[in-house]
């Protein structure tokens, strides 16, 4: 993190003058160590008070979509919720199956939180608001990323439960399935950004057309399409409904958590919410540019603003998405993976090229390049989803 | 459908020999029923399901009822006072009620009874005939002691495999393993007062 | 199909979302210890027994002590033992009355059966259903002084059923009255072969309640 | 020697799957699902070997919550057994009701009142609005719907308790059929929100299916899975709308003509693939042809007395004999067979139990199929543990 910007107004400087501040006393080596112990632990605490809340929030919105209030008995809308919930966790006696493997058993929520928070280290939260600026920083996010499935076998395999080892083959086939598309969706990104700094991303989706349509790579035909594969992937990545198939509670009871007790359930829920948060943060990164203001006009508002903004906007799609659809089958999840998603994905890296080899047409050209960019996108899409469809449907019933 | 005397001839004339005989139900509903022999009950349930004329292919209801031995005084101008004392057989009985969806009509009650209560409860199982009997004979199996030969999965199916006795016979004895409860009943208490003698436990007598 | 059938359930629950904001229909929780919904009149929980006064709830109590609803409660959550005296009822009768009159509202199933079978309409269903308690087993075995409550309070929770019950205890006090002033009559008169009145419910067994409408 | 085309004797319980389980493919596993598991619905076991996740075999067991339900009631009096009917099936104890006093009616020879009958007939209907509704969302909730179809069944299905708690007093433990009748006179209130009941509820239903119907999720989770042949279905014994989704048209109501029912005009949706999907559809028809019996019972009720007051309830002693009387309950058949000796008791007493009886083919229609939809199958069995063990 380098300084901040020094031609932006107040608020946008607001978190570098903060740590300048405090950290402005200490000698040059050590500055810059203290000001990545600063950035750590703001991530830590900023998102840690985020998972607090989103437990909250979704148990809020699931209640209201449910018709009814959610929790609302400790403090005012049940804002003490959380903190009730972390006493209890932390109070709860820990236990640790007999038959378990107790270091793997101890290893996989440790770890799992681990490899969750390292990916908090790339995304840029705001202008320059970045806490490691690596030129490789989607890379590094998606290798950090896919770790986490590691423990989640960590977890069913030491447990040695049958429902667990279950949830553990399907998290590994899970994340075989699909660390491919979410990493496919990224590479039209990369592609039309030319780079892999998720910070440098963000810079290319500046401007607008006509003042008002922001450059953001969601609002191209390629962009559209490798967003919604991104975020299936994310959905997917995360554990989410509807694919919570490790944790399927109709079938599996908890999955991998099914032996988990105390306070390591909590971690393993708080890596959960920390991966939800991290791949929305890539998703906004990647495809709603990043910290951009949607409207030239609303530039004042500080970009760290428009970050979490946006960010709470998607971990909202996400709540929505798990109060309203049933899961899939193992089997479904993975053939949706490697028969719609990944296809999808490739015809879309090729309609992303044309994007970019089609950049100087003007006038009819435009409108050509448009309804091409579409039938790139729109088209695989019907025609895998069809294929993908055959044999189910609606159908008519008859009576005696 | 046909009455059931209809149908016992029906039987009787496919299957020569078996024994077949029509109990009449004197109550008001007049559901009368076959009662068949075990050595031919197979067959003819076979032909009740497969008959052109009858199909009763859907075996509703599978129950068990218990007769246990009792005393019958007949007039009998003989023994002095007129009257003699006989001692009926006790026996088990399965009641199978068949309806026929493809026909509509229904419902032919079917009973098979065994020799006594106590050794010979063998009667052959219906299961290969309609499918519907394999969780309803173990039923009877378990609640009332039948064994069905022929049954391709005979085990206890509501209480445990360990349980001893039959718990719908009419001679049935609870065990005596209640837990402790205060209770207003006097014969309960007195149970009570058999397992805990001395106040084991801080009994609160109910006030009289 | 391609997804549409999933945008349409996800604008279902968008719908109940926003709708839970105004729509009472689309946010149906009561707030239980703070907010109440009424009873229905019908609703039913534990029998009570109904006596005349609050005064004197042992004093006045309706039940004779005829142990039907013992013999017919399902679950047999009744226990009662007859008094050896007699106690003057609410129309000055020298009756039997409940020694002991417990029920085990652990084990009883609030089915009603004994309101119904009761002759004497000496039991009815309460409406108090906070009946928890720490002490498993003596707070929810009651006694007839916890049972006992004046019909005043039958009236205010079953308005229907208590007005057509008094209606014909009323009817049957004026018919047993009646009765007495002919048998007086008849008594006083020389002839003693005038014609017995026609059979008038006596006193003492009023006419079996007809089910509870 | 097999005319009706009914399963030969070959046919009979057993692994129709082979699993390969060598050094290659590897074991296989055996899960105890319950009883104590989220979604069996009670306290319900499924012994399940799976290759990998293919149920390879399954065996039921319960019994969890034998009470000998039957034995109770060969020691108590004819009336005295109505309540405990209310605890079979418990979210339909007005369809067990009705099942029982209609059972006894017939031993007696009890006469019902016209009135009654209407009552009765709404009653079930409401019953069978209730249970399938509640039902659907119990499958989706076995389908991993984080419970929003769940609670709008509830939703619905509170206004009809409301109801049931405004007549006769409890919202599920109803104890409201007499034999003769019913219990209590539904007040001209009560019709008026019974009927505006019945209006709404389209509207419900309407919305319901927005939700799951069309949702392609749900359809590729169900349609196919869990095969139910309908000659399997018939020998088996499986009734109600597991029966008429396998494609078989038999309705009680329609065969038997209980009640009132042949006064009012319904259809029977039936099924022809006899898969999950089906089973889910056939229940979603059924309640809008419910709501149309509904509507005509309510306009058609005639005044008049609920109850016969000479109809004996207590101390009813019927004529020695036997009868086996049986209704269409919203989980299938359920049926009553009685034995009187002339006593205050029944001499015998035997409930058919739907839930039960259609367990029979539960391994049949798991076999093959995933772990995950070997739920998704029972679910749509739609059992009740109370009514599974008695």
């Amino acid at each position: 993190m380098s300084a901040g910007p020094t031609d932006a107004h107040l608020l946008e400087r607001a978190p570098f003058l903060l740590r300048d501040w405090l950290t402005h006393a200490l000698p040059e080596p050590l500055r810059w160590f203290a000001n990545t112990l600063i950035a750590i632990a703001a991530i830590l605490a900023i998102f840690g008070t985020l998972f607090a809340l989103l437990t909250l929030v979704e148990r809020k919105v699931l209640g209201r979509v449910q018709n009814r209030p959610g929790p609302n008995r400790t403090g005012w809308f049940g804002i003490l919720q959380p903190v009730a919930d972390g006493i209890k966790m932390l109070t709860k006696e820990d236990i640790v199956p007999r038959a378990a493997d107790p270091l793997l058993h101890f290893l996989a929520p440790v770890a799992l939180l681990g490899f969750s928070v390292l990916t908090f280290a790339v995304i840029p939260y705001g202008r320059d608001l970045v806490a490691v600026r690596l030129d490789a920083g989607v890379l590094y996010f998606f290798a950090a990323g896919s770790a986490t499935e590691l423990s989640i076998f960590m977890a069913g395999w030491s447990s040695n439960n049958k429902y667990a080892l279950v949830a553990a083959m399907r998290a590994l086939a899970q994340l075989i399935s699909y660390e491919l598309p979410l990493l496919l969706s990224a590479v039209p990104v990369v592609l039309a950004a030319g780079t892999l700094s998720a910070p440098d991303i963000v810079e290319s989706q500046g401007g607008f057309t006509w003042g008002f349509v922001p450059h953001w790579h969601v609002f191209t035909p390629w962009g559209a399409a490798a967003f919604l594969v991104f975020f299936i992937s994310a959905l997917s990545e995360s554990n989410r409904s509807p694919f919570d198939l490790p944790e399927a509670e109709s079938e599996l009871i908890a999955g991998h958590l099914t032996e988990y007790s105390g306070f390591k359930y909590a971690l393993f829920f708080m890596a959960e919410y920390f991966g939800m948060c991290s791949l929305c943060g890539m998703a906004v990164t990647l495809f709603l540019g990043g910290w951009q203001a949607p409207l030239a006009a609303l530039e004042f508002i500080p970009s760290y603003a428009w970050f979490a903004l946006k960010l709470c906007a998607l971990l909202l799609v996400f709540i929505w998405i798990r109060a309203t659809l049933p899961r899939l089958r193992m089997d479904q999840l993975t053939r949706f993976a490697w028969k719609f998603l990944v296809p999808l994905a490739l015809v879309n890296l090729a309609a992303s090229a044309f994007w970019s080899l089609s950049f100087g047409w003007a006038g009819p050209m435009q409108a050509l390049r448009w309804a091409i960019g579409i039938a790139l996108a729109v088209g695989p899409f019907v025609l895998l989803g069809r294929r993908l469809g055959a044999g189910i449907g609606p159908r008519t019933y008859r009576y005696a | 459908m046909e009455t059931t005397e209809q149908i016992r001839e029906r039987i009787l004339a496919s299957l020569p020999g078996a024994q077949v005989s029509l109990v009449t139900n004197p109550g008001l509903a007049a559901q009368h029923s076959l009662l068949l022999g075990a050595a031919h009950a197979l067959q003819a349930a076979l032909l009740l399901r497969d008959d052109a004329a009858l199909r009763l292919d859907f075996c509703s209801n599978v129950t068990g009822v218990d007769w246990p031995e009792r005393e019958v005084s007949e007039a009998d101008p003989t023994a002095p006072g007129g009257k003699v004392k006989r001692v009926v057989p006790g026996f088990l009985e399965v009641v199978y009620h068949l309806y026929s969806v493809a026909l509509g009509h229904g419902p032919l009650v079917v009973r098979m009874r065994t020799a006594n209560r106590s050794d010979q409860v063998t009667l052959p199982s219906l299961t290969p005939v309609w499918r519907s009997c394999e969780f309803q004979e173990r039923e009877v199996f378990d609640l009332f002691g039948v064994v069905f030969a022929g049954h391709p999965d005979l085990r206890r199916i509501l209480m445990w495999d360990e349980f001893k006795d039959h718990p719908m016979r009419k001679d049935y004895v609870e065990p005596d393993d209640f837990e402790w409860e205060p209770t207003p009943h006097g014969d309960v208490l007195e149970r009570a007062r058999r397992h805990y003698p001395a106040p084991a436990r801080p009994a609160k007598e109910p006030a009289p | 199909m391609l997804g549409t059938g999933l945008l349409q359930g996800l604008a279902v629950t968008a719908r109940n979302f926003l709708g839970s904001f105004y729509d009472r229909r689309r946010f149906v929780t009561t707030q239980y210890p703070e907010q109440r919904t009424a009873l229905p009149e019908a609703y039913r929980n534990f029998p009570f027994l109904v006596c005349e006064s609050a005064d004197d709830p042992m004093g006045t109590l309706r039940c004779v002590a005829c142990q039907i609803c013992e013999k017919e409660c399902p679950p047999q959550c009744i226990y009662i033992e007859k008094s050896k005296d007699k106690k003057p009822d609410a129309n000055g009768k020298p009756q039997i009355y409940p020694a002991v009159f417990d029920i085990d509202t652990a084990v009883c199933m609030s089915c009603q059966i004994c309101v119904e079978v009761c002759p004497f309409d000496a039991i009815k269903m309460d409406q108090v259903f906070e009946l928890a308690a720490t002490d498993r087993f003596g707070a929810l075995l009651m006694d007839r002084h916890a049972l006992a409550k004046p019909n005043s309070y039958f009236q205010s929770i079953h308005p229907t059923e208590a007005g057509e019950v008094d209606s014909r205890l009323l009817a049957a006090r004026l018919a047993a009255e009646e009765k007495a002033r002919t048998a007086a009559a008849a008594k006083a008169a020389p002839k003693p072969a005038a014609p017995k009145p026609p059979a008038a419910p006596s006193a003492e067994a009023p006419k079996p309640s007809p089910p509870l409408a | 020697m097999n005319p009706s085309g009914l399963p030969p004797l070959a046919s009979l319980p057993g692994p129709q799957i082979r699993a390969v389980h060598d050094e290659l493919h590897g074991d296989l596993l055996e899960l105890s699902m319950g009883p104590h598991h989220p979604s069996t619905h009670g306290v319900f076991r499924m012994v399940v070997t799976l290759d990998g996740e293919t149920v390879v075999k399954l065996k039921p067991v319960f019994g969890y919550l034998h009470r000998n339900h039957e034995k109770i009631a060969e020691g108590a009096s004819y009336l005295g057994s109505m309540p405990y009917t209310d605890r079979l099936d418990y979210l339909c104890s007005m369809t067990n009701n009705w099942s029982y006093a209609l059972a006894v009616e017939r031993l007696a020879g009890q006469a019902v009142s016209e009135r009654a009958e209407y009552v009765r007939v709404i009653l079930a209907e409401l019953t069978r609005l209730l249970n399938h509704t509640c039902l659907a969302g119990f499958l989706l909730q076995d389908g991993g719907a984080s419970g929003t179809p769940l609670m709008y069944a509830f939703r619905e299905r509170e206004k009809i308790l409301d109801l049931f708690e405004s007549l006769s007093g409890s919202r599920m433990m109803c104890n409201y059929q007499r034999f003769g009748g019913c219990r209590a006179d539904p007040s001209p209130a009560w019709l008026d929100s019974a009927r505006a009941l019945v209006d709404g509820y389209g509207r419900f239903l309407d919305e319901y299916e927005a939700l799951l119907t069309g949702n392609e999720i749900l359809m590729a989770r169900t349609q196919g899975i869990g095969r139910l042949s309908p000659q399997l279905a018939v020998s088996a014994g499986v009734t109600g709308p597991m029966l008429r989704a396998a494609g078989v048209g038999y309705d009680i109501r329609k065969v038997d003509g209980y009640g009132f029912y042949p006064r009012f005009t319904f259809r029977v949706p039936i099924g022809a693939d006899g898969d999950t999907y089906d089973r889910y559809m056939v229940r979603i028809l059924e309640m809008r042809e419910s709501i149309g019996i509904l509507r005509q019972a309510l306009r058609d009720i005639p005044a008049g007395p609920i109850l016969d007051p000479k109809a004996k309830q207590r101390g009813l002693r019927p004529k020695a004999g036997e009868v086996y009387s049986r209704i269409e309950g919203p989980k299938g058949e359920i049926g009553f067979f009685l034995i009187s000796d002339g006593g205050p008791n029944p001499y015998r007493y035997r409930v058919r139990p739907p839930s039960l009886i259609n367990l029979t083919i539960l391994e049949d229609m798991c076999l093959g199929q995933s772990i995950a939809d070997s739920v998704v199958i029972l679910g749509s069995v739609d059992i009740v543990l109370g009514e599974v063990d008695r």
